[in-house]
């Protein structure tokens, strides 16, 4: 009897939940306004769900072990200018993967500065965002660049197989491959022990530092990829292209389930959080809902949710848990003495 | 009959023994402060003025309450609130917005009111449901602004000219009114933080939830209590912002969330909980007003404050680490 | 670094290739649909623009749906293709930046979908794609801003520039604008970016004149706002000088200044009027008539010999 | 009754020193464990035990000494290493992951892999076979956050086992086992011993070592006394050998003048946790609640105090019927917990012991809301002398202290509120037999003093010595009362497995 382990009744609670979301999006919109349910509607809803999309899936991982990655959006806006800016030098092909080295390189600063100098990840990314969000408006001076090539990246929001796009294929392959990776193999499992229970996961002779580091190289390049495609797709590198959706990206890995304490979380929680809130927003857009009457609602159904899941779920409160950041320093430290 | 020995584990440096460690611990925030201000007599002949050193404090005395307030919720173990801008513009709009109606004075109050309302609500979420308070303060920041946005409908709210207005505008003894209000609820604060048995029981319920509530420590108040008062202070953030300005809009508090986070860790004072001070905040503040009056009177591109803020956090922070796994405590 | 920056002569070029859509026939645009992408929903200059844009929407007829872009020219861009997968009549676009809208315009320009840009003009490849600009000339009023500075200082001095966000296009625009015309004697101090925000002005600019004190012979601030908050540092500073303050937007508070004879001139740029403006020039595009690749909204310099005559745009 | 399989050394540890900043923790020990041998290892807190046990899991390098496993030289070695080497781990504190399943858990750090992936086939497989080994009915696609205490102790050793260990350390594996689970582990441990596994077995608990083990090593002050068979052994030099000389009597009796009835309970219930329990303890009074884990004892106590406050009945203090629904009330009706756990309930580690000492009642010390600091400062430092606090430093973090300690500083906290009634949950479990003794004076002086005592353990043997009377739960309900004469080891422990009344 094969499990796909987790799959108890906390996981079924999360995909019931999204699907409710959705489904309440689809009668509302298709009573509301007489071309909602169509193809093109859902084609737009993923399609804008792609970037937001990249960086809650960075976020999923960082989150499922515990920590926390605040630095994200600077780390998109980073990767986004660069990707523009340096076209006119290195070509586009080879300036999207400096993007994406980018979005690698601040990865690797977020985790040295937790793994190594022992940072809380809260604080550590707190600074990093800081100094990322300074970093892109000073390289570029506050002005964005301009592609002088801009139908390079145009193909990314083209019309594929009706319902996609190529950068909403890309977010939607990510996510799946990030759910096998999670689920399926043992570096994937591992991780929810590291998040979960720390000192087990020491004791199982699990490299702790190496996983943490890991997830923050990982948010990193999903961060930077988010920038790349960002960018191209709108042929524009803006030192502030990030800093408007660390906020969403948090918002949308919650709404699906993942949980801030760690040890608990999907990628496909997360996929169908973007998109559920994507499907909210669209319906607003298309009511012609102010993005302030949409704020109070979200903001509703982000503690309706975690109230319920609260309630219903009866984890116990475990706020004394937090962020189990917390006890990085103090774990990994026992953990990997020399 | 004493027949207990003492743990052999590598026990932290006892409290009151001085270690280098110890020591650098506690004069950080004062060198970090004295060594900006060295660097700002050499940048500019005008920094040591007194009018420019009112004028660093003056920058940063509103946005020092909701420091202070954030540092009550770091040590009862409550991460932070992000609702802090909400909040803000909720008080500098009810202060404005209602002045007609009931008066300067009494508007002023029942802004704060509202905004500690606002806390309220943060509070018996966190405090007595028990729910993360990042997702609440997340969501309840969306939920506030979105309605402090709905009320206004995107004008700007002007402040009718007052006596209480303008007192509150200008200067009491040489001293701007805000710096005042910053440094006597600083001052307040920290004997309720560090005397009384409220302070006490915050350090508790952050240090041991669960050995608190065993102790008879009415854990679910106090952390209801500490978002409240991080409420009421950003109340107070924003009416003495709006009546400095004399207008008021919904993004009036905007980033004030972060810059809170930012004074309460550069202060030393852990998130997670169980350790902290409002005087080391104050510090922390005043660290934060030093580097952007530097950053302007050097003539840096303003986008540099993130920057220098950024690093001198994870410096503080990343020393304050290693000192702490030196000396073994924690 | 080759950065491309986008200039209202951009624009003006592209006057050549006016964008005629929609059945030729069709004078009336009642019972059609617009999109109006706008710059945010909750703003002291926005919403009065939105305003003006449902009040002439009503006038004409048409069914307008807002949608905000939250200054941000990303979501701006996933709006648009949204609009035109919507396959309305008409797109009223707020761009927040040069190419970021490329996609969609082109996308709209297959669909047949004419667009119209308010406020702010996108990259050059962009307005091509675009049937019309309607609204302030922001490199203009920084060209007048540097004229304007060079009279009142005989084209000899030191100043300030407060400038809005880092990053952001209205910034960009009125600081080139500003520098392009700048007399070679005018020397520019310190540029601090306050955010077009009253309270950041204020902070700033109570450094700037520890820093600068009387050295500081002229202002310019992007917008009234923050010439307000320069103002409030001032007088806070008791410091016995009179420096030349130029703000923009024709603000309540600004007319007060100038009344006082704190401040020399602000530039008048009616939101109402722009909105209204450019939904009237989507529709009548919508209705196959000619218009004009630029609808300017005339940059009014209102100073104390003019002031009887304007009432303050907001 | 050494079994009679291979006797080669599996384990030796010679001349191990180990020093932190200012504490030589190891001083030159030695330890041979043979092969299919249960050693046991007794020594009070702060003997070395637990350093040296690190040492062996390869969280510590030791400064001096050498290590040989199964003959071979040991160098410098990480946990993972170590755990290569066959060395396992059984701590007091569990360390499992409560959102994995029992399979994961018990393969963590080694899973099976078919290509790329998890094997979860043989996953389930290698676990299912381990857990029949173990005589254990558990399923191992449950999360393990959702067993029990006693299910996921055997899903710890379950892990260990599966990685056929050479050595396995248990550290008080029974800590937090009632007597069915310490039986159901004894067991498991036989067999592990009959397939050849070395085993080391760390516990204050004598009786253990005398039931369990085949020779028993006595550590103190970081250097090793002995090494003796523990059949040519008694408790008392056990003890002897621990402090270094002897304690009269483990757990003095003191006779008391019993007053009236200070805390009655009448039909207190909480629904699927306990129902319809009456007890009452009078003045001078020590009475014992007996029963296994999971009886709900536990419960009756923090509902007693307002912790997790009863549904139905009533609770008197000195006749006086009084409302408790949480532990504030629970204080200001006089009566104090001392609960069960003390790392996550007893103590605030980073506050000092001061700080500690006065959370349940600083409102008492207080002036205008001001605490009286200098007024504290004595209090608190005349009682830490009273209960021989060492060091007797009231300004350090209290998570730096012994455990014993720290539980003196628990007790004292809530002797310091001057309760009516004093309820102790395990309040001598982990602690060495100084500071237990050290304990039991305290707890008998409250009681002398008027004082009524509820005492919860499973210890039976400390119930036994100390309480002048047993109350015995079973299921979530009392099923015997049984006075001081006529309690035995036997007729508690009938009643509760249920097997008095109906």
């Amino acid at each position: 009897m094969m499990r796909l382990n987790i799959g108890t009744i906390g996981n079924v609670v999360v995909r019931y939940r999204l699907l409710v979301m959705l489904a309440a999006v689809a009668v509302f919109g298709g009573w509301t306004l007489d071309d909602f349910l169509t193809l093109t509607t859902l084609q737009s809803i993923l399609d804008r769900a792609a970037v937001v999309g990249f960086l809650a899936l960075g976020l999923t991982p960082i989150l499922i072990a515990g920590q926390i990655d605040l630095s994200i959006g600077s780390i998109m806006s980073l990767a986004a200018y660069a990707t523009i800016a340096l076209q006119p030098d290195l070509g586009n092909v080879p300036a999207a993967f400096i993007g994406l080295g980018v979005g690698i390189l601040a990865g690797v600063v977020n985790a040295l500065a937790v793994v190594v100098f022992k940072v809380t990840s809260l604080v550590a990314t707190l600074a990093t965002l800081l100094i990322g969000a300074s970093l892109a408006l000073l390289i570029s001076n506050g002005q964005p660049a301009s592609s002088a090539d801009p139908l390079f990246g145009l193909f990314l929001t083209d019309n594929f197989l009706a319902i996609l796009t190529p950068r909403s294929v890309l977010f939607i392959g990510a996510a799946l491959l990030m759910f096998v990776w999670l689920k399926g193999t043992p570096s994937g499992r591992n991780l929810y022990a590291v998040g979960s229970s720390m000192p087990a996961a020491i004791s199982a002779g699990i490299n702790v530092n190496g996983y943490i580091a890991g997830v923050f190289v990982l948010s990193g390049f999903c961060a930077g990829a988010a920038g790349v495609i960002q960018a191209l797709s709108s042929a524009t590198g803006s030192p502030i292209a990030g800093s408007v959706l660390l906020i969403p990206a948090i918002t949308a890995v919650v709404i699906g389930g993942t949980r801030l304490e760690g040890g608990r979380g999907s990628s496909l929680a997360t996929l169908g959080g973007v998109v559920a809130l994507g499907a909210l927003t669209t319906l607003s857009e298309y009511n012609g809902v102010p993005s302030y009457t949409q704020a109070v609602y979200t903001g509703l159904i982000l503690i309706l949710l975690i109230t319920l899941d609260r309630i219903a779920g009866g984890d116990e409160g475990k706020t004394t848990r937090t962020l189990r950041s917390a006890a990085v320093a103090k774990q990994t430290q026992q953990g990997g003495t020399s | 009959m004493s027949l207990v020995k003492s743990d052999p584990n590598p026990g932290p440096a006892p409290a009151g023994t001085l270690t280098a460690g110890s020591v650098l611990s506690v004069l950080s925030i004062p060198l970090a402060i004295v060594a900006l201000m060295v660097l700002g007599s050499f940048v500019s002949p005008s920094f040591l003025t007194a009018r420019n050193l009112v004028n660093i404090l003056n920058a940063y005395s509103a946005v020092g309450l909701a420091a202070i307030g954030s540092t009550f919720v770091a040590v009862c173990g409550g991460l932070a609130d992000l609702s802090i801008p909400a909040n803000v513009a909720m008080g500098a709009l009810v202060a404005l917005g209602a002045q007609t109606l009931v008066g300067p004075v009494a508007a002023a109050l029942l802004g704060i009111l509202v905004a500690s309302l606002g806390g309220l609500v943060n509070g018996v979420l966190i405090g007595y449901v028990r729910i993360n308070p990042i997702i609440v303060t997340l969501g309840s920041g969306f939920l506030l602004l979105g309605l402090s946005q709905l009320l206004v409908g995107g004008g700007i709210v002007y402040s009718e000219p007052s006596a209480f207005g303008s007192f509150v505008a200008g200067n009491l003894l040489g001293v701007p009114v805000a710096v005042w209000t910053f440094f006597v609820v600083a001052l307040i604060l920290h004997i309720v933080l560090s005397r009384t048995p409220f302070g006490r029981w915050n350090f508790a319920v952050g240090g041991n939830y669960e050995a608190s509530a065993a102790s008879a420590v009415p854990v679910r108040f106090t952390r209801a209590a500490a978002f409240v008062l991080t409420g009421l202070l950003s109340g107070m953030c924003g009416v003495l912002i709006a009546l400095s300005i004399g207008q008021a809009r919904p993004i009036i508090g905007a980033g004030y969330e972060f810059v809170a986070i930012s004074a309460v860790v550069l202060g030393g004072t852990s998130l997670f909980g169980g350790r902290g001070s409002i005087l080391r905040t104050v510090g922390g503040v005043i660290i934060l007003a030093l580097i952007s009056n530097l950053i302007v009177l050097i003539g840096l591109p303003t986008p540099s404050t993130g920057l220098a803020t950024g690093t001198i956090i994870l410096l503080v922070v990343a020393v304050d680490a290693y000192l702490r796994r030196r000396t073994g405590a924690e | 670094m080759t950065i491309r920056r986008n200039f209202l002569i951009g624009a003006a070029l592209s006057a050549l290739a006016v964008a005629v859509a929609g059945p030729a026939a069709a004078a009336s645009v009642e019972g059609k649909s617009i999109c109006y992408i706008t710059a945010a929903n909750s703003h002291f200059y926005v919403t009065p623009t939105n305003e003006g844009a449902q009040a002439a929407a009503d006038a004409a007829g048409v069914e307008l749906t807002i949608v905000s872009e939250e200054f941000s020219p990303q979501t701006g861009a996933d709006q648009l293709n949204s609009c035109v997968s919507r396959k309305v009549d008409g797109i009223l676009l707020w761009p927040l930046d040069a190419n970021s809208y490329l996609p969609g315009l082109l996308k709209a320009k297959q669909a047949g979908i004419p667009v119209v840009a308010i406020d702010t003009t996108a990259g050059e490849e962009s307005m091509k794609l675009i049937a019309s600009f309607v609204g302030a000339d922001k490199y203009g009023q920084g060209q007048i801003s540097a004229k304007q500075m060079g009279e009142a200082l005989g084209g000899e001095g030191d100043i300030i520039i407060l400038a809005g966000q880092a990053g952001n296009n209205t910034t960009i625009m009125r600081t080139d604008g500003f520098l392009a015309d700048k007399p070679d004697g005018i020397n520019v101090l310190a540029t601090v970016n306050a955010d077009f925000d009253q309270q950041k002005a204020l902070v700033a600019s109570r450094d700037l004149i520890t820093k600068f004190g009387d050295q500081i012979d002229g202002v310019y601030a992007e917008d009234d706002a923050m010439a307000a908050g320069f103002l409030q540092a001032l007088e806070e500073s008791g410091l016995d000088i009179k420096p030349v303050v130029l703000g923009i937007g024709g603000m309540k508070m600004a007319f007060d200044a100038i009344n006082a004879g704190q401040m020399s001139s602000t530039i008048m740029q009616p939101p109402f009027e722009n909105g209204r403006l450019a939904i009237e020039t989507l529709t009548k595009v919508m209705a196959g008539e000619t218009v004009d690749a630029v609808v300017p909204l005339e940059n009014t310099v209102v100073t104390k010999d003019n002031i009887g005559d304007y009432e303050p745009a907001f | 009754m050494v079994q009679d399989v291979d006797h080669g050394i599996a384990l030796q540890m010679s001349a191990i020193s180990k020093s932190f900043p200012g504490v030589k923790a190891l001083d030159g020990v030695n330890l041979t464990v043979r092969k299919g041998e249960v050693h046991a290892i007794v020594g009070e807190n702060g003997a070395g035990k637990s350093t040296l046990m690190k040492i062996l899991a390869g969280f510590y390098h030791p400064d001096r000494g050498s290590i040989e496993v199964m003959g071979t030289p040991i160098g410098v070695m990480n946990p993972r290493e170590a755990r290569d080497l066959g060395i396992g781990m059984i701590y007091q504190e569990l360390n499992l992951v409560p959102d994995l399943t029992v399979a994961e858990n018990i393969s963590l750090g080694a899973m099976p892999r078919r290509g790329p992936f998890v094997d979860y086939r043989s996953l389930a497989a290698n676990a299912k076979a381990v857990l029949k080994e173990l005589d254990a009915d558990i399923d191992v696609g449950t999360r393990v956050g959702n067993l029990s205490l006693s299910q996921q102790q055997l899903v710890e050793i379950a892990k260990v086992v599966s990685r056929n260990p050479s050595i396995v350390v248990f550290d008080e594996p029974t800590s937090s086992l009632g007597d069915k689970e310490t039986r159901i582990l004894f067991n498991v441990i036989k067999r592990m011993r009959e397939s050849g596994i070395a085993i080391l077995y760390i516990s204050h608990r004598l009786q253990e070592v005398m039931e369990i083990g085949d020779r028993v090593t006595v550590l103190r002050d970081g250097s090793n006394i002995e090494t003796r068979d523990v059949a040519g052994i008694t408790p008392d030099e056990m003890v002897r050998l621990m402090v270094g000389r002897d304690l009269t009597e483990m757990f003095p009796k003191l006779d008391l003048s019993i007053g009236d009835p200070v805390l009655s309970v009448t039909s207190l219930g909480r629904a699927h946790q306990f129902e319809d329990i009456t007890l009452d303890v009078r003045a001078g009074e020590i009475v014992g609640l007996a029963g296994l884990v999971g009886s709900g004892r536990t419960e009756v106590a923090r509902a007693i105090f307002g912790l997790d406050p009863a549904e139905s009945g009533e609770i008197r203090v000195r006749g006086k019927a009084v409302r408790i629904r949480s532990p504030r009330e629970g204080v200001s009706a006089g009566i104090a917990l001392v609960p069960e756990d003390r790392k996550r309930e007893g103590i605030v580690p980073d506050l000092p012991v001061r700080e500690n000492f006065t959370l349940p009642l600083i409102g008492r010390i207080t002036r205008f809301f001001l605490i009286l600091a200098g007024r504290e400062r004595a209090t608190v430092q005349a009682f830490a002398d009273r209960l021989n606090l060492n060091p007797p430093r009231i300004e350090r973090p209290m998570g730096t202290f012994s455990g014993g300690n720290q539980q003196k500083v628990v007790l004292g906290k809530w002797l310091l509120a001057k309760p009516e009634v004093l309820i102790l949950d395990e309040p001598t479990r982990g602690v060495d037999v100084g500071a237990k003794a050290d304990i039991h004076r305290i707890i008998g002086e409250f009681a002398e003093s008027g004082g009524a005592v509820l005492m919860i353990s499973s210890e039976l043997s400390e119930l036994l010595a100390v309480c002048d009377r047993i109350f015995v739960l079973h299921e979530g309900s009392m099923v015997a009362e049984i006075p001081r004469q006529s309690a035995t080891e036997e007729s508690v422990m009938r009643a509760a497995t249920g097997q008095v009344y109906a």
